[in-house]
């Protein structure tokens, strides 16, 4: 049994106000292609449902539906007819996870992998070779010190290294 | 003129073979690519962003801001280029974020105002069509291509502003212009399903599943990219998932600067076509492609 | 006349086969129909055409006449209920009397009925033509009767609807009695406070419509005065009102009935009880008056309607419940507000919009289904909400219920008086629901507004309008012709009469009274011709015109007779 | 009931209607039996509007043209009307009460007087052309009747299409023509009323796919042969259609069993028109039975946002369509369409009552395409010197219904916002009663 919880639906609204337009027509559940395949499990008007009537439990904390099953293709911004921003309130959604710490564990990899090189892909010494042998110019290496205060202003750091400890 | 080229993680860490192809086809048609000092990951608008918007915006800035805008930036990648142009997008949108990520690059001594043009190198190609059509040597002729176009490449309209979000043409266009078959198929427009691979893999690969299928069904015998995330998924995956449904995928992912690079009369050795895992040289021989 | 003087051999009849585009012709042969027709006796010259209704039809009809010199005309096509008129003032004005003119009805009656057997709708059609033209011959030249008009205009229902109808009829120069139970204008204006979509106060609109009414010189405006009795007919009405206790009396040439429509009683309705719990009715005072302290508003929409009860949506409640929404919002913001709603009612340009405003303000919208209605318990409604799939429990400290408006339980009376029909709902029936929206099957009463179905503000206003202007049509004649009543109009022969008056009470259209000397008396203009009372009379005594025994002993044996 | 021709004495001042569909004819039907003169201008070859195009109506399922023929015959053979068809206004001068108005005729290179429409000239022309009316579903001659039951009921020469005017060859029609009716001289020609007391604009609307098919295109429109648009599928239930009355789809001529109906396209987005077209939900209802009445076996599906049936009936006309006609309402707006390989299309869509997305595979979609303001009216609010409002419809006051923004000019219909025939009819009486007021001057 839910209840409107206007302080979590105001925040969203804040950060995006393109979500007060959403008038539930599914064009976005229905263009959805991991919807189709779930048949329904995953379900972006839901998650926007949910968002207008602030279900912060629902959305952070079951996350029902699992919104790391959006795949990012866009066709539900795209298709919106009150070109209500989905994505981006998506986006939203799983930054309140990440800060939560619940979010899968590639995401932690990637996050870690750049704070520590600067990339999300460290070179190998095999990489390198085979730059090498293809003609390819030297690499140049990302100034990890730079990245790695940036992320400590944003409070990456904190959060992606909170996972490890 | 010319560009800064924004190279980005997966490709010159990955696929390095991929960067080859396009060099050499930029090189070809005297557009020059500025390798510059100081990048990072853009980051990936399918990782870093979706967990945190404020260190992508941070870091796709500070990497703009190292630009030095004679000509704007190009990327190999359509992920970088999403989120090159996302960052200008909502640094030029909502200047509340611009005013922070700009606290944030001062601590580092940057500062980045929006004003970086991006240019995925698909639209540069696309630019220089007649140029293109101009160094042809070996027109494709046999290769039934399956364009992919990728969502990133795309989508969403509002940052992107290139091509129709669902009624593309460009690339189309592009294969047409060297002379080999653009082959319509029926999920043309669907995503291949690689950023699901971080949240459920078999997801991901019934997604490209679903493509192939569609693929192979309309008879093309090869597929374009021009998303080093795309290509991987579906080049990678094929032996995958025919170990794991009976299927027989055996199609050869090319990425459009390969497929250009070809026309121009590059050979498959310069281009490092060996270390493709589905090896294009089975399509050559069986259309008869004198490489 | 000329065609009375006719014997009866020199009569020849025209016969036109309609294909009426596939509708006739795409089943049976029309071709072969009217080759078949030439055969029959008295047929003089006979046609088939694509659409006999069509200018180049009616000019073939015309051109046949002369050429043929034809005196009756057959048209075997779709239904005389649209076009038997049409057809009349074709051969009118090729000369003849327009009651010479005789419908077969082959589509309706033939191909659409048969559709499954085309060589029986074939046969059908040939004997229904057969036996058309042996009217045909029989049919004699009637006329019409003319009626003078008394141009003045009566007005019922002193709400928007009237008083823009009675407005606009002074103003074209028709003086005009404008008539109001209450003892003050506006109707419904008078209670509510901002009207949508532009959030005017109702008090500035009802304000200016009043002015606009006083400064109108052919105007007179009875207060306090209900209607008693109508008689009379098109042209000519006498009117009985009492007006605080005094008999009035009005003759007027038309009426226009502006009653409006009531609320309905929420008794019973999701535990209504006035206070914690009322209908956007009495939100509007309240609103008015600044009384409304709520933090946690739920409005629930097709209350008491779109159910098996008052299947109707009553079309104006979404856009009530919007505004009033708003209206909240606006004096204070941190309000919550859910709206519980099945289809959002916001058609056009200007609701859309407002739709999309109330969202952007922040109120709820939240679909329950028609078979799970919101249920209200102690502090919290407990509603079904589609969108989620689940129950969910929202808070209220006011629960406001947007119920419908219904017709006035007293439109039956006034129907009567008017002999005009209403529907199952109780609203006024208009003549044609598509093509005469503001006409009544009786001539010379028209119809506007809420009376006829819920409309909102400026819809009642154009309605008004509407009405005035058909009621224009006739004011500004001196004498019209009335035509359905003359063609079959009864003939009473008081020889035969036995004085059982059992056509009295038949007569669905009061026509035939029993008048001061004892006789019975058929008032023609009130008269449709139905013929109920010729088919009743049991000596006789009433023949109906155009439907005479002869005539129709014609078809009977044309059809089976040797 | 005749109206006599003894009137009330009426100033000499009349009025113009612009417009021949149904609004119009309504509006100029009610002044001229009000004893006012009336010039009804319209530009098509002839009077009718949309509602000859249609096949049935709601919520009565009245066959359209039989309830509208004898309309146009009143309108055309009116003593106090003036017909001006296949012309425009072209200059306004003047004020509420004293109107000049300039009429361009255009020339239909066709006698009016003397073309008795027998057809022998269509028969003989040997141009194809698309026909506008049956849109583009079948082709017409150069020399053509704007559709059957038109009036006035004249031969019209399309002189873009024609022979003699493009490639100076041919004729054959006037020398088929046994009464000289064709006139290729013939000119393009100026009228001018004066005293025009008021105007009434009632000249209708425009369909979204008329302009722009960007509203349609994500639907597969015009890519795939089974989709149509709502008043295509109108004319192909019709029975003077271009199918006989025979529904067939156009990939392979199949009589199809199973329709889905798209609510919304193009309506209610901040994509396309922010504003909801009003007809649609009642006439793909309509549409759904009718189809379901040619054949019994089919199963219809209407996918939508909210049912919006106001007016009267129209709820129990939905119920009726559900409980007796086999309609499915679903509430979801379909987001795109893709075909299978026989061009079936496949739709996708969430079902509500499980929260399960679902495919299902018809054989005919219907687009309800939406109402915008018609063709050129940014022209004629310029002539008229009238305001036109955020959607370009003529621009009118809530509460001050059917005024335009000049005094003296009224409007009605579809032409100041999207709205039904019942609504349309009783706008046009409301507006010809206010131009009586102007036009009678008390």
């Amino acid at each position: 049994m839910s209840v409107i919880n206007y302080e979590f639906r105001n925040e969203v609204l804040k950060h995006n106000a393109s979500l007060s337009y959403c008038y539930q027509c599914s064009t976005c559940s229905g263009g959805c292609p991991v919807a189709l395949l779930t048949e329904g499990k995953y379900n972006p008007r839901k998650i926007i449902e949910e968002a207008i009537l602030g279900l912060r439990d629902k959305l952070i904390e079951s996350q029902d539906p699992n919104p790391w099953l959006c795949s990012t293709c866009q066709k539900c911004v795209e298709l919106c007819p009150q070109k209500v921003e989905l994505t981006e309130i998506f986006t939203l959604v799983k930054n309140l996870c990440f800060e939560e710490q619940k979010f899968p564990e590639a995401f932690y990899s990637q996050g870690k992998a750049v704070f520590d090189n600067g990339v999300a892909i460290p070179y190998s010494n095999s990489i390198i070779a085979r730059r090498k042998k293809l003609g390819l110019p030297e690499i140049k290496v990302a100034p990890v010190e730079e990245i790695k205060a940036l992320m400590n202003e944003t409070n990456f750091a904190k959060n992606i290294l909170r996972g490890t400890e | 003129m010319g560009y800064d080229l924004f190279l980005g993680c997966v490709i010159p860490a990955r696929l390095p073979y991929l960067e080859v192809s396009s060099r050499k086809i930029f090189e070809k048609l005297g557009i020059e690519l500025r390798d510059v000092d100081g990048f990072s990951c853009c980051p990936d608008p399918t990782g870093i962003e979706l967990i945190d918007h404020e260190t992508w915006l941070t870091l796709g800035a500070r990497n703009l801001s190292l630009c030095d805008n004679n000509g704007g930036v190009i990327s190999f990648c359509s992920g970088c280029v999403e989120t090159l142009k996302g960052v200008n997008y909502f640094i030029n949108k909502d200047l509340n974020a611009r005013e922070q990520v700009n606290k944030h690059l001062k601590k580092v001594g940057k500062t980045y105002e929006g004003k970086t043009e991006v240019k995925h190198f698909a639209q540069v190609l696309y630019e220089n069509l007649d140029k293109v059509k101009k160094n042809i040597e070996k027109p494709l002729e046999g290769f039934k291509v399956a364009i992919h176009y990728g969502c990133h490449y795309l989508r969403p309209s509002e940052i992107i502003k290139w091509d129709d979000p669902f009624e593309p043409v460009t690339l189309d266009e592009i294969v047409k212009a060297l002379q080999a078959e653009s082959v319509d198929y029926e999920q043309k427009m669907e995503c291949c399903g690689n950023p699901l691979e971080k949240s459920d893999k078999d997801l991901s690969l019934q997604m490209i599943d679903n493509k192939l299928k569609a693929i192979q069904e309309a008879g093309a015998n090869c597929v374009v990219v021009v998303c080093p995330a795309c290509y991987q998924q579906f080049e990678f995956n094929q032996k995958e998932l025919n170990k794991k449904n009976n299927s027989e995928y055996n199609i050869p992912i090319f990425y459009l600067s390969e497929l250009i690079a070809l026309s121009f009369g590059f050979k498959p050795e310069e281009l490092g076509f060996n270390f493709h895992r589905i090896k294009p040289s089975e399509l050559f021989e069986s259309i008869g492609f004198d490489v | 006349m000329v065609e009375e003087e006719k014997k009866e051999e020199d009569v020849r009849v025209g016969v036109f086969i309609c294909h009426c585009g596939s509708n006739i012709g795409g089943l049976i042969d029309c071709k072969g129909l009217a080759e078949y027709a030439g055969t029959l006796h008295g047929v003089a010259h006979s046609e088939d055409n694509l659409y006999t209704c069509s200018e180049t039809g009616l000019t073939a009809i015309k051109t046949a006449i002369k050429e043929n010199n034809l005196n009756r005309v057959v048209v075997a096509s779709c239904t005389p209920r649209t076009h038997e008129p049409l057809f009349r003032e074709c051969i009118s004005e090729a000369g003849l009397n327009p009651y010479l003119f005789n419908f077969v009805n082959i589509r309706d009656q033939c191909t659409w009925v048969h559709m499954k057997d085309p060589e029986g709708a074939y046969a059908k059609a040939a004997d229904l033509v057969k036996m058309g033209v042996a009217k045909a011959e029989k049919l004699k030249p009637l006329d019409m009767i003319k009626l003078d008009i008394n141009p003045i205009g009566l007005v019922i229902g002193g709400g928007v609807t009237g008083m823009s109808a009675a407005l606009n009829l002074s103003r074209q120069g028709f003086k005009t009695y404008l008539v109001e139970r209450d003892d003050r204008l506006g109707g419904r204006l008078n209670d509510l406070y901002k009207l949508f979509p532009h959030d005017i106060e109702a008090s500035v609109l009802l304000d200016k419509l009043i002015t606009n009414l006083n400064n109108s010189p052919n105007l007179e405006i009875l207060l306090s005065t209900k209607i008693t009795n109508i008689d009379g007919f098109v042209g000519n009405y006498e009117i009985e009102l009492l007006q605080n206790g005094k008999d009035v009396n009005l003759k007027v040439g038309i009426i226009i009935v502006a009653v409006g429509s009531s609320i309905l009683d929420p008794q019973g309705l999701f535990k209504y009880d006035g206070q914690k719990i009322i209908t956007q009715y009495e939100l509007e005072p309240k609103l008015k008056n600044k009384q409304i302290k709520a933090k946690e508003v739920v409005m629930i929409q097709c209350a008491g309607s779109r159910n098996d009860k008052r299947p109707y949506c009553s079309s104006v409640c979404c856009m009530t419940a919007l505004k009033n929404a708003l209206i909240i919002k606006e004096k204070n913001p941190e309000t919550h507000i859910s709206i519980l709603f099945r289809d959002l009612y916001t058609p056009g340009t200007e609701y859309e919009k407002y739709y999309r405003k109330a969202r952007e303000e922040g109120i709820l919208f939240i679909r329950y289904e028609e078979n799970r209605n919101p249920i209200v318990e102690e502090n919290h409604i407990r509603v079904y909400n589609e969108f989620m799939g689940e129950e969910m429990l929202i808070p209220y400290d006011l629960l406001v219920l947007s119920t419908p408006l219904v017709a006035n339980s007293d439109n039956k009376d006034l129907a009567q008086m008017l002999k005009v029909p209403t529907e199952s709902n109780n609203f006024f029936l208009e003549a044609h629901v598509k093509l005469r929206p503001s006409d009544f099957a009786t001539d010379g009463v028209f119809i506007g507004g809420s009376a006829k179905w819920p409309v909102d503000i400026t819809e009642s206003i154009a309605q008004g309008y509407s009405a005035a202007s058909r009621a224009s049509t006739i004011l500004s004649h001196k004498t019209i012709e009335v035509e359905g009543s003359t063609s079959n109009l009864p003939v009473y022969n008081k020889n035969l009469c036995t004085g059982c008056e059992i056509c009295v009470k038949v007569c669905p259209f009061h026509a035939i009274i029993k008048n001061e000397d004892d006789e019975i008396e058929i008032i023609e203009a009130l008269c449709k011709g139905c013929g109920v009372c010729g088919a009743t009379c049991t000596n006789q005594a009433i023949v109906i015109r155009h439907f005479t025994d002869d005539q129709i002993m014609s078809e009977i044996l044309a059809y089976g007779g040797k | 009931m005749i109206i006599s021709e003894e009137n009330l004495e009426n100033s000499s001042r009349t009025a113009l209607v612009i417009g021949g569909g149904i609004a119009g004819i309504q509006a100029a039907l009610d002044l001229a039996d009000m004893g006012i003169h009336v010039d009804m201008v319209e530009k098509k070859p002839c009077i009718g509007g949309k509602m000859a195009q249609l096949d049935k109506t709601f919520p009565t399922n009245d066959c359209s043209i039989c309830i509208l023929a004898p309309k146009l015959s009143e309108c055309f053979r009116h003593p106090n009307i003036t017909l001006h068809s296949y012309s425009e206004v072209q200059k306004v001068e003047g004020s509420a009460g004293n109107f000049s108005v300039e009429i361009l005729k255009h020339a239909r290179y066709v006698k009016e007087s003397e073309c008795i429409n027998c057809g022998l000239c269509t028969e003989k022309c040997p141009m194809r052309v698309e026909d506008e009316f049956d849109r583009e579903i079948r082709k017409r001659r150069a020399i053509y009747m704007y559709y059957l039951q038109g009036v006035p009921a004249v031969m019209t020469i399309d002189k873009e299409k024609c022979l003699w005017f493009t490639k100076n060859a041919c004729r054959i029609c006037e020398k088929t023509c046994e009464r000289d009716a064709i006139d290729f001289e013939q000119q393009d020609q100026t009228i001018t009323l004066n005293n025009v007391g008021s105007i009434v604009v009632a000249t209708g609307y425009n369909l979204v796919e008329d302009i722009e098919t960007d509203a349609l295109n994500s639907y597969g429109y015009s890519k795939f042969r089974n989709v149509v648009t709502a008043l295509e599928f109108e004319r192909m239930e019709c029975a003077s259609g271009p199918q006989g009355g025979h529904i067939k789809r156009f990939s392979d001529g199949e009589t199809p069993r199973k329709i889905a109906f798209l609510q919304c396209i193009g309506s209610r987005s901040d994509r396309f028109e922010k504003y909801c077209s009003s007809i649609c939900c009642m006439y793909t209802t309509k549409e759904a039975m009718i189809a379901y009445e040619h054949d019994n076996s089919l199963e219809s599906y209407v996918f939508y946002i909210d049912m919006r049936a106001g007016g009267k009936g129209f709820q129990s006309f939905l119920r009726r369509g559900a409980s007796d006609y086999n309609i499915n309402y679903i509430k979801s707006k379909i987001a795109q369409i893709d075909i299978d390989k026989d061009e079936n299309p496949i739709i996708v869509y969430e079902d509500y009552e499980d929260g399960k997305i679902k495919q299902i595979q018809v054989d005919l979609v219907v687009l309800a395409t939406c109402i915008i303001p018609p063709d050129g009216i940014e022209n004629l609010a310029e002539i008229l010197d009238i305001e036109l409002n955020d959607y370009n419809f003529i621009k009118t006051t809530p509460f001050i219904p059917l005024e335009t923004s000049k005094n003296g000019i009224f409007t009605c219909g579809c032409v100041h916002e999207p709205m039904d025939i019942p609504r349309s009819v009783a706008e046009a009486s409301g507006a010809a009663a206010r131009a009586a007021e102007v036009i009678r001057g008390v």
